[in-house]
């Protein structure tokens, strides 16, 4: 069996989900399923203009493809893509990609919730808001929920 | 030991800069001991880091518990709580 | 609130995902969240030539429209859109799609699983395998795994 | 009673046609009643559903019990577990 490696990338440009489902998928067939998440920045009813993404470059990359090893070990993924962008994003525009491959549904499912799960706790990055006033607004608090979240994995 | 701080999100603004280079006395051992020597550096680094409990610390780009020593340590992140995804 | 109605297909022909996924996420600003589910034809180690999916027409449409309804509801989904093929299908091609939308991220994986689950146990299809030396061979038979699938959302 | 049958996958090549229209006895009352009958009309019949527990039937395209009565059904499906998805 060979080594599978996930593909991690941090960059302010926007990604394809279909371009990253097609590099992953190629060349398998012996996948059953594929699981993608896109996170999206939403509007909160108006009251946002943008996102501000900051991340520690270097780190970033790290801690995501530590938690894509992890994911492709526990959930025996033929593939993983993680894709997080930083900079201003827009409400309706993307912020994060995962992408996981297995033989049957339920590894691709939990794969691709768990590396959300622990890309949301552990991966260095940080969201300050832009209201829709022009105003520059709070960092966005970290929550419990997603502490919780994480932690049903253990 | 001299290292190379870098600060991120508030953390970075209410320091009021990305990071620099330090030289910590022989007495700052772990990252506990790390966080109560930068608040003795002056208000902006007092009010960035007055609650430690909250604060994130990784060694060489990697987390680290606020209890380990910071030996062999080239550069130390210090940040809030994540909150990418 | 506006009522969200699931989109169906049932269809011989491929789908394409980003097609899907740009038409529900449209004129959308509040969604956080989108989680996609592509099943695929394996070629089990090279030991299938193609599967031939039966379904009942109508009822098919009529199942998945009811699955996605109880879906949008549990899980206060944004969008649905669910597809199925049926016919001949070579290794490494699609057979069903599923994306759920929602402002928030386990809704959204939940959604998608939740749809699969009941999918795999109430929508009326049959999988038919063709063996690799052009023999036909067996239908699929049910897995109690599915069951079991299902019935962890009672 | 006079209603639509139609099957599919195994049940329906073992009976060897997608479907009929068959005029049924008062006697039949249940799904139950309605497999039971099907099967003395023929060996194919027997063979598609010797084992019926595992038949699963749909009355107007929505799953039925077994134990459900069939009046008022137009179409009446009978196929085996589903395997799709």
């Amino acid at each position: 069996m060979s080594i599978i490696t996930p593909t991690i990338r941090v960059q302010s440009a926007d990604f394809d989900l279909q371009a990253e489902l097609t590099a992953l998928t190629a060349d398998h067939k012996n996948i059953g399923a594929v699981v993608t998440f896109t996170g999206l920045c939403r509007d909160e009813q108006g009251a946002l203009s943008a996102l501000e993404l900051e991340h520690y470059p270097g780190m970033a990359e790290a801690e995501m493809f530590r938690i894509g090893e992890l994911a492709i070990e526990r959930f025996s993924l033929i593939g993983l893509t993680a894709i997080h962008r930083f900079g201003k994003i827009m409400p309706g525009e993307n912020i994060v990609l995962v992408i996981a491959a297995a033989p049957h549904r339920q590894a691709a499912f939990d794969g691709a919730n768990f590396v959300m799960d622990f890309l949301k706790t552990s991966a260095p990055f940080w969201k300050k808001e832009h209201a829709a006033d022009g105003q520059q607004g709070d960092w966005v608090a970290a929550k419990d929920a997603d502490d919780t979240a994480r932690d049903k994995w253990r | 030991m001299s290292v190379k701080l870098v600060y991120f999100a508030w953390v970075r603004e209410r320091i009021g800069r990305p990071g620099e280079d330090l030289d910590l006395p022989a007495s700052v051992v772990t990252v506990r001991d790390l966080l109560a020597h930068l608040t003795t550096l002056g208000e902006e680094y007092e009010s960035a880091l007055q609650f430690p409990d909250v604060i994130r610390v990784a060694i060489n780009q990697e987390h680290a518990e606020h209890d380990e020593p910071i030996a062999g340590a080239r550069e130390i992140g210090i940040f809030p709580p994540m909150t990418g995804g």
